[in-house]
């Protein structure tokens, strides 16, 4: 797979249909994956990579480095190219400049799941087949992959491509997931269960922001926290309210936007599981309005910015989200 | 050289906490280590080390500095310092033990930051060895040798036993004051840990890092070179390395208004951050690469330029692992190095 | 008033007689009409004052060809035939048994037909 | 810092007697930013006013606020006040401590207490207001109608009557349009060409009237008071200018056989064609699908024999562009294509017609002079069959959902004139219900069953089949007798569901005017705003809004054009200026903000940004049309980025409105 | 504080066009309810962002309602559409956090409905007030 990207990459740049490569880059250790610009086929053959650790959502970093006056191949895996999908549909990034490759995805490994194992001092991880292979300063361990597959992955809703100009592997297909047991396990809670699930989480939100840099959803040119006109401006949780306003309205933010690649949780640094969070959203919006999947076709109108005249009633909520 | 046995740990703990508050690393639900207060039953985490630093103790996220209260048009100014209480953290490993020293030349020189000041007096630091280094280790290129921690009291876990030396003063107080649980013992088996641990640091994988090529008077070498853009190109901005940085010591001051007044706080800041520096003319850095290497430089250049050399990193690995991209210090250190031996 | 065998007609059909304007048009285009003593129009009104115990002894419910002329008339999309269909289902689950057997099916089906058609033509003639 | 001045209202007993006015002076008068405080009788009178006139010079405030009743009775009063002592209006807020405080609670300590508060959030607020000027734009004195129908016909008509400009656009070469082709209408039954001839023949004789005739809208620009509307005048080949509609030409055309689209293809034309002898404007046209000089440049014969010299085989689509004040949208129906429907056998059987053909047939000026003949064999169909609801209230995808409204009125009126005129012939109309709602329509209806003889029969067909002998087999149930019935038939005729005509929904595009999902235009609002469309300076006439019949049609037709006349008497428009604005530094150019507009008053334009990184940046962002905004908000929640804000309700005031309610 | 004599704080945002007329009506009509309710107008339903909300219960209220016209009877024709789908959803994420749900509410009153809004105040005042002060989205600095 890794080979096939590389030559594809190399054939586009040689050919001149596009002048920039946005791939995945290897780093110090193998679980750490940079997302990087390339624009030379040396550059390419040295650091690029694709390999079951690149779970790095390419979507948001095409945002950030977009150029509009030369083409720009892009690889997407289909939670990317979900992402980009809505990048697309809210006018964020230009679809003419960009030549999207669909590159299939067969599970991303969480190296926090191998650590949360009590695993340290790792010097190599190989996945091979179905086993994962860590090699440490104390010893090795053998994993089979489901059980260090991200949450995200072992609950992929799709594996299909919304958008792209080439498909390297085969089209998937969207995926009949579990992902919303989750949330309905919380909604079984009593709320004060509940308070006090949220409260134990988000009492150590540190306000990094690297949910919301990490989230394609979030593109704005200013975030509201960050504007200081805005009235709700915050730089670090003052207070425990703060902590639940600044996750509530992100949240909010992009329900109906968000396509739950799941980055906030991924990049969370206090293993905040914010992707609950959204998926509640998302669960709600299927419950109360018909499935809608933000990202899976160009042009698709938002949940939030549509209605039916027959849409159920606040006090929905009241009645235990039975109407 | 006291010795606690290991099942008398939470003997230990109770009595510390008989007289003073105590904070100990535990398991948060979702696999984290963190500083909490000590309760009866709380066990003490078998990690590394927490996932945010120890400075929090000194040096809050936040901290109120004044308030204002409105009766009216009258203005009240309320100071809301008091003599804090003292407090020990149990378990703060080398790295983050010298952290604090890096934290005092930055606010016990003058003009002395009160707050932070009243903070360091009533707070003794218990350190841990470490026995187990992580992969993302690197605290022996600052000249930190893990085995042998600083702090107040330095601490040694074995299979069977806690060993307690006191290194200072306010260290001594407070080994004297658990001995009726701990008995004396020689350093055999502290020793023979040592050593073991020496032996994997040999094998860590960043451990060939080296501090050369920076320090003071390198402005010139490093400011203008072109790396910063590419290394810089992935950052989010977002404030994840700043913040569990165990030296990063830049902070914001707000006021927030609850209705009756104001109340004046300050927060940490990021230098990842878009409005980090903001004037009212504007933003001095205008770019994520200027903020970028604005974070490196003062690590690795401005700091050591101000302090007799010492390097504003400790080398804990924090950033390493919680990085969203993936970009770090020990990147940062290796390019520039190469860059400037190639030239 | 059969409300628990009502249920489970609206169950299996999966129609909602609720849609039915009586227009009619189903017994309008239903080629077994002249057979029937109650007919497509009134299975559904049936189903909807739950008399479905009436249905199920009516001969009627035999008469329906599966054709699905109704279905593809109706402009409302209720389907009379499922209901009818839901109806034979019951009636056989009612009396007991089935008369033939999930596997000896596929030896005698050539694989364009419809399924329900079959199983419909089955329920229909085992009378 | 703002200069604040407050003014608390006994209004009689009605504050004073629940509320002690002078405690909440004297506590408003500490608050923060408050520069003067007094209570006064009577607020409204013209001392009380004086009173506010005098402290705002005498103090300089710069913004006040008015404890008092509801700001729905006196914040109008209370502005003009401010005005005119020169303080801007909108720097004015009311504290409500009437309605919402002293005539609701009976506890003077309580109703004192909220009384406070109340006004203290009044003066948060106020502290946050800026002064705002509504914006006046000027009114082209000109109106567009959109479709040259009856209703089209009567706006215009009305407009113009007015004294105001109305231009109609038409697609069609002449005015008229359905109705032109209908024979009698119900429930009088007087000749439908009788009644719309003489208005056609006023609108083409009215100075203040033009007909764009053969034309349509190309595109749309502006705003209410003020859009520019592109027409494209099609091609006709004939100057319309010398034509005199003397018809010679289309006796001596030689291409007879070209369909005859006003007789909706039951007989022919000649491809230079005058559509039907009263036409307006009455000046032919040459169909260039049929005409042999524009296809292969051959004959000619037209241009011979005009004596006026009016042919111009050269002739070329035409732009124009004119401004308006307001538009009207009268772009009528059409029947359904029946193509879903085989089991009518329509596409199968010539004898198979729908209603509006069958209008056709029975016209004096239809392919059979009047006489109601068989398409197929032409002989008396001595058995028809009507067939009620077809693709009406049908939920599937052929049909529409709901009644088209005007069947059963007109089918009941087919049945009578037939059974009238062809007393032999038997009728059988099959209905799933029958709806007469209107003067005098039941007993229309219960006149065709009573007096002609009509067979009703409830209950729908079927299925339709031809026979070899030329008949027609309708199956169909009858539901009162719970019986099956076959009727041999002559002819059937189908009751087709109407749609709004297709040009209708890119016209609402060009028009930001919103549309229902059967392609209905949306009524601003569905009981008080019934004939403008959400999108200001666009109305709304006849069944481009919803299934009229004639008279339903003419009624809107007028109050359309009522709405149109108020609108045009203005000499500008001032708009209200609390209506939303979007910070272009902080526009995503998402779109949200726009897809909740229900006004489309939101468009996005590329603008150039200077980056703090010095480089520059395209983006799309948001514009917000004052003219056009009318200021409720829903774009300030749905924009995530907070660039958009309303003014005199922004999120800052009202924060500061939470925060001093809950102080 | 005992519980007897906890007086809520009640945010009401309400529609200018219905709602606050609403409220007016409830005046005229000498209808009472509690002084506890203090009403902000808005221009329609679809103004009220969450964060208004939110910031409420930030300042101190126990409990925010929101009032606009009925669906299908808005002045803006589609405003009431959109804010039931955001409240529904924001309410539903404030039950997920386990914050009362019962502190939230949306009505639907009209301009005729004074009695109507006498009711729903009355209701709302005492099911805020049996829920006792607002613990769980309280901002402490805002109530030293």
């Amino acid at each position: 797979m890794q080979e096939m990207m590389k030559k594809r990459a190399k054939e586009l740049l040689a050919s001149g249909e596009v002048t920039r490569v946005i791939g995945w880059k290897k780093n110090e250790f193998d679980y750490d994956i940079t997302p990087a610009v390339f624009t030379s086929a040396e550059e390419i053959d040295r650091d690029f990579i694709y390999d079951d650790f690149c779970g790095v959502n390419l979507s948001k970093f095409t945002f950030q480095h977009q150029k509009n006056d030369t083409k720009t191949l892009v690889f997407l895996k289909p939670c990317d190219s979900y992402s980009m999908t809505q990048l697309i549909t809210e006018h964020r990034v230009d679809r003419n400049a960009l030549y999207i490759i669909g590159v299939p995805s067969y599970g991303k490994i969480d190296v926090e799941k191998i650590k949360a194992d009590g695993v340290t001092g790792i010097l190599s991880i190989t996945s091979e087949g179905g086993d994962v292979h860590v090699h440490t300063l104390y010893g090795d361990k053998t994993y089979a992959k489901y059980e260090v597959t991200s949450e995200r992955c072992l609950n992929c809703k799709s594996k299909m491509h919304p958008t792209y100009d080439e498909l390297i592997g085969f089209e998937g297909e969207v995926m009949e997931t579990e992902r919303f047991d989750e949330v309905a396990k919380l909604e079984a809670m009593t709320p004060e269960e509940r308070f006090e699930f949220w409260r134990g989480e988000l009492s150590r939100c540190i306000r990094c922001n690297a949910c919301r840099n990490a989230c394609p959803a979030c593109t704005c040119e200013t975030c509201i926290f960050d504007n200081n006109d805005s009235g709700v401006a915050q730089k670090a949780a003052a207070d425990s309210f703060e902590e639940n306003m600044f996750h509530i309205i992100r949240a909010f933010h992009v329900a109906g936007r968000c396509t739950d690649c799941g980055e906030c949780s991924r990049v969370c640094p206090q293993h905040i599981p914010l992707h609950l969070l959204n998926r509640k959203f998302i669960s709600d919006i299927n419950k109360f309005y018909g499935d809608y999947q933000a990202g899976a076709e160009i042009g698709q109108r938002a949940p939030l910015v549509n209605f039916t005249k027959e849409d159920v009633e606040p006090d929905i909520v009241a009645k235990g989200g039975k109407a | 050289m006291l010795k606690i046995l290991r099942e008398n740990l939470d003997q230990l703990f109770a009595l510390i906490a008989e007289k003073e508050t105590l904070y100990i690393p535990t398991d948060a639900t979702s696999g984290i280590a963190q500083f909490k207060k000590w309760e009866a039953g709380m066990k003490m985490s078998e990690k590394l080390k927490t996932s945010r630093s120890a400075k929090d103790f000194f040096f809050p996220q936040t901290e109120d500095l004044v308030s204002f209260k409105t009766n009216g048009r009258k203005i009240d100014i309320i100071d809301p310092r008091t003599e804090t209480e003292d407090f020990v953290i149990f378990g703060v490993r080398a790295c983050d033990a010298k952290s604090f020293t890096i934290l005092d030349r930055v606010f016990l020189v003058d003009p002395v930051d009160t707050y932070y000041k009243n903070r360091r007096e009533h707070g003794t630091v218990v350190t841990l060895a470490c026995s187990k280094p992580a992969e993302t280790c690197f605290c022996t290129t600052f000249g930190i040798d893990p085995t042998e921690p600083a702090g107040d009291v330095s601490a040694w876990l074995t299979e069977d036993a806690l060993y307690i030396k006191a290194v200072t003063e306010k260290g001594t107080a407070f080994v004297e004051s658990v001995k009726a649980i701990a008995e004396e013992s020689d350093e055999t088996a502290v020793e023979a840990q040592k050593a073991a641990t020496k032996q994997i640091l040999d094998k860590l994988p960043i451990k060939n890092l080296k501090t050369e090529a920076f320090g003071g008077g390198k402005t010139e070498t490093y400011f203008k070179s072109e790396e910063w853009a590419k290394l810089s190109e992935a950052c989010l901005g977002c404030g994840t390395c700043t913040f569990v940085c165990p030296t990063c010591q830049c902070y914001d001051i707000r006021d927030f208004d609850t209705g009756h007044g104001i109340d004046r706080f300050r927060c940490w800041d990021s230098c990842m951050y878009s409005d980090f520096t903001k004037m009212a003319h504007g933003n001095p850095r205008l770019s994520q690469k200027e903020r970028f290497r604005q974070r490196f430089m003062h690590k690795l250049v401005y700091f050591p330029e101000n302090n007799e050399g010492i390097f504003g990193c400790v080398g804990c690995g924090r950033c390493v692992e919680k990085c969203p991209i993936s970009m770090n210090i020990v990147k940062v250190m290796r390019t520039l190095a190469k860059e400037e031996e190639g030239k | 008033m059969n409300n628990n065998l009502k249920e489970e007609i609206i169950r299996t059909s999966g129609v909602n007689v609720l849609k039915c304007m009586r227009c009619g048009k189903c017994s309008g285009t239903c080629p077994s009409y002249g057979e029937m003593e109650y007919h497509p129009h009134q299975f559904v009104y049936m189903v909807e004052k739950g008399e479905i115990d009436k249905l199920m002894d009516s001969p009627s419910i035999y008469k329906c060809l599966s054709c699905f002329a109704c279905v593809e008339r109706c402009p409302r999309g209720v389907e009379p035939a499922k209901i009818v269909e839901a109806v034979r289902l019951a009636a056989t689950r009612r009396q007991g048994g089935n008369h033939l057997t999930a596997e000896e099916i596929p030896c005698i089906v050539d694989d364009d037909t419809p399924g329900q058609l079959l199983v419909s033509a089955f329920r229909k003639y085992k009378k | 810092m703002q200069k604040i001045g407050v003014f608390v209202c006994h209004c009689g007993t009605n504050i004073a007697g629940t509320v002690d006015v002078k405690a909440v002076a004297e506590a408003l008068g500490k608050e923060p930013g408050v520069v003067f405080s007094a209570e006064y009788p009577y607020m409204c009178s013209e001392a009380g006013q004086n009173l506010i006139k005098n402290a705002i010079k005498d103090y300089g405030l710069t913004g006040i606020v008015v404890c008092s009743c509801s700001p729905r009775m006196h914040e109008a009063t209370f502005r003009k006040t401010a005005a005119a002592a020169g303080l801007n209006s909108y720097m004015v807020e009311i504290a409500n401590i009437r309605e919402q405080c002293s005539w609701i609670h009976k506890d003077i300590k309580v109703a004192t207490e909220k009384a406070i508060v109340l006004g203290r959030t009044a003066i948060a607020k106020v502290a946050l207001n800026t002064p705002l000027t509504a914006s006046s734009s000027p009114v082209v004195k000109r109106a567009l109608v959109i479709g040259g129908g009856i209703a089209g016909i009567q706006t215009a008509l009305d407009i113009a009557d007015a004294g105001y400009e109305v231009d109609i656009v038409e697609k069609e070469p002449t005015i008229g349009g359905k109705m032109a082709q209908i024979d009698k209408t119900f429930p009088t039954l007087d000749c439908a060409a009788c009644i719309l001839t003489p208005k056609m023949v006023d609108c083409a004789q009215n100075e203040k009237i033009h007909i764009y005739s053969y034309s349509e809208v190309e595109s749309v620009k502006g705003f209410v008071g003020n859009f520019t509307v592109s027409i494209k005048k099609k091609a006709r080949y004939v100057d319309e200018t010398k034509c005199t509609g003397c018809g010679l030409c289309t006796e001596k055309c030689p291409m007879k056989k070209t369909p005859n689209l006003f007789n909706l293809g039951l007989d022919n034309r000649s491809a230079i064609y005058i559509p039907f002898a009263q036409a307006i404007p009455k000046v032919a046209t040459i169909d260039a699908d049929y005409c042999n000089m524009l296809k292969n440049g051959k004959c000619g014969v037209c241009s011979k024999v005009c004596a006026a010299g009016a042919i111009d085989y050269k002739q070329k689509d035409q732009i124009i562009e004119e401004k308006y004040g307001a538009i009207v949208v009268a772009t009528g129906f059409n029947p359904i294509k029946l193509d879903g429907y085989d089991e009518f056998a329509y596409n199968e059987s010539p004898d198979v017609v729908t209603s509006l053909e069958l209008e056709r047939l029975m016209n004096a000026a239809g392919p059979n002079g009047g006489t109601l003949l068989r398409p197929s064999d032409k002989t008396h169909p001595k058995t028809i069959v009507f067939v009620q609801c077809v693709g009406s209230r049908d939920t599937t995808d052929c049909g529409k959902p709901y009644c088209s409204k005007i069947c059963c009125m007109y089918t009941a009126k087919h049945a009578m004139l037939i059974r009238d005129k062809y007393p032999d012939t038997e009728v059988y109309v099959f209905y799933i219900d029958v709806r007469t709602p209107g003067k005098n329509f039941d007993e229309f209806y219960r006149r065709a069953v009573e007096e002609y003889g009509v067979h009703y029969i409830k209950g729908m067909v079927g299925k339709v089949m031809p026979q070899p002998d030329g008949k027609l087999l309708v199956r169909a149930a009858d539901l009162i007798m719970n019986e099956q019935v076959m009727i041999n038939a002559d002819m059937v005729v189908l009751a087709a569901a109407i749609e709004p005509d297709k040009t209708a929904r890119p016209l609402a595009t060009m028009l930001t005017a919103s549309m229902d999902t059967n392609d209905f235009f949306t009524e601003a609002h569905p009981k008080l705003r019934p004939v403008e469309s959400p999108t200001a300076g666009i109305f709304l006439s006849g069944v481009c809004q919803g299934p009229k019949d004639i008279p339903e049609t003419v009624a809107q037709a007028s109050a359309a054009a009522a709405k149109v006349i108020g609108l045009l008497a203005k000499d500008k428009l001032l708009s209200n200026p609390c209506v939303a604005h979007s910070d272009e530094n902080l526009c995503n150019g998402c779109s949200s903000c726009e897809r909740v507009c229900p006004y489309g008053a939101i468009s996005y334009v590329d603008k150039e940004f200077r980056m703090p990184d010095r480089t520059t940046k395209i983006r799309r962002v948001a514009s917000v049309n004052a003219a056009v905004c009318q200021g409720c908000g829903a774009c300030t929640v749905a924009c995530p980025s907070g660039a958009m804000d309303l003014s005199g309700f922004s999120n800052k005031q009202i924060m500061a409105e939470v925060d001093a309610i809950c102080r | 504080m005992s519980m007897n004599e906890f007086k809520p704080k009640i945010v009401a945002f309400c529609c200018n066009w219905c709602s606050y007329a609403g409220a007016d009506l409830a005046g005229t009509n000498r209808l009472n309810y509690p002084a506890d309710v203090k009403i902000i107008r808005v221009p329609c339903s679809c103004r009220v962002n969450p964060l208004f909300i939110l910031r409420a219960f930030q300042r101190g209220a126990d409990g925010v309602i929101l009032c606009g016209c009925h669906p299908g009877d808005c002045h803006y024709t589609t405003g009431n559409y959109y804010a039931r789908r955001r409240m529904t959803l924001l309410f539903s994420m404030l039950d997920y956090l386990g914050i009362e749900k019962e502190r939230t509410r949306v009505e639907w009153v009209s301009a005729a409905e004074g009695a109507k809004f006498a009711t729903v105040m009355n209701d709302f005042v005492k099911t805020v007030t049996e829920l006792g002060e607002n613990k769980r989205l309280e901002d402490l600095r805002c109530k030293k």
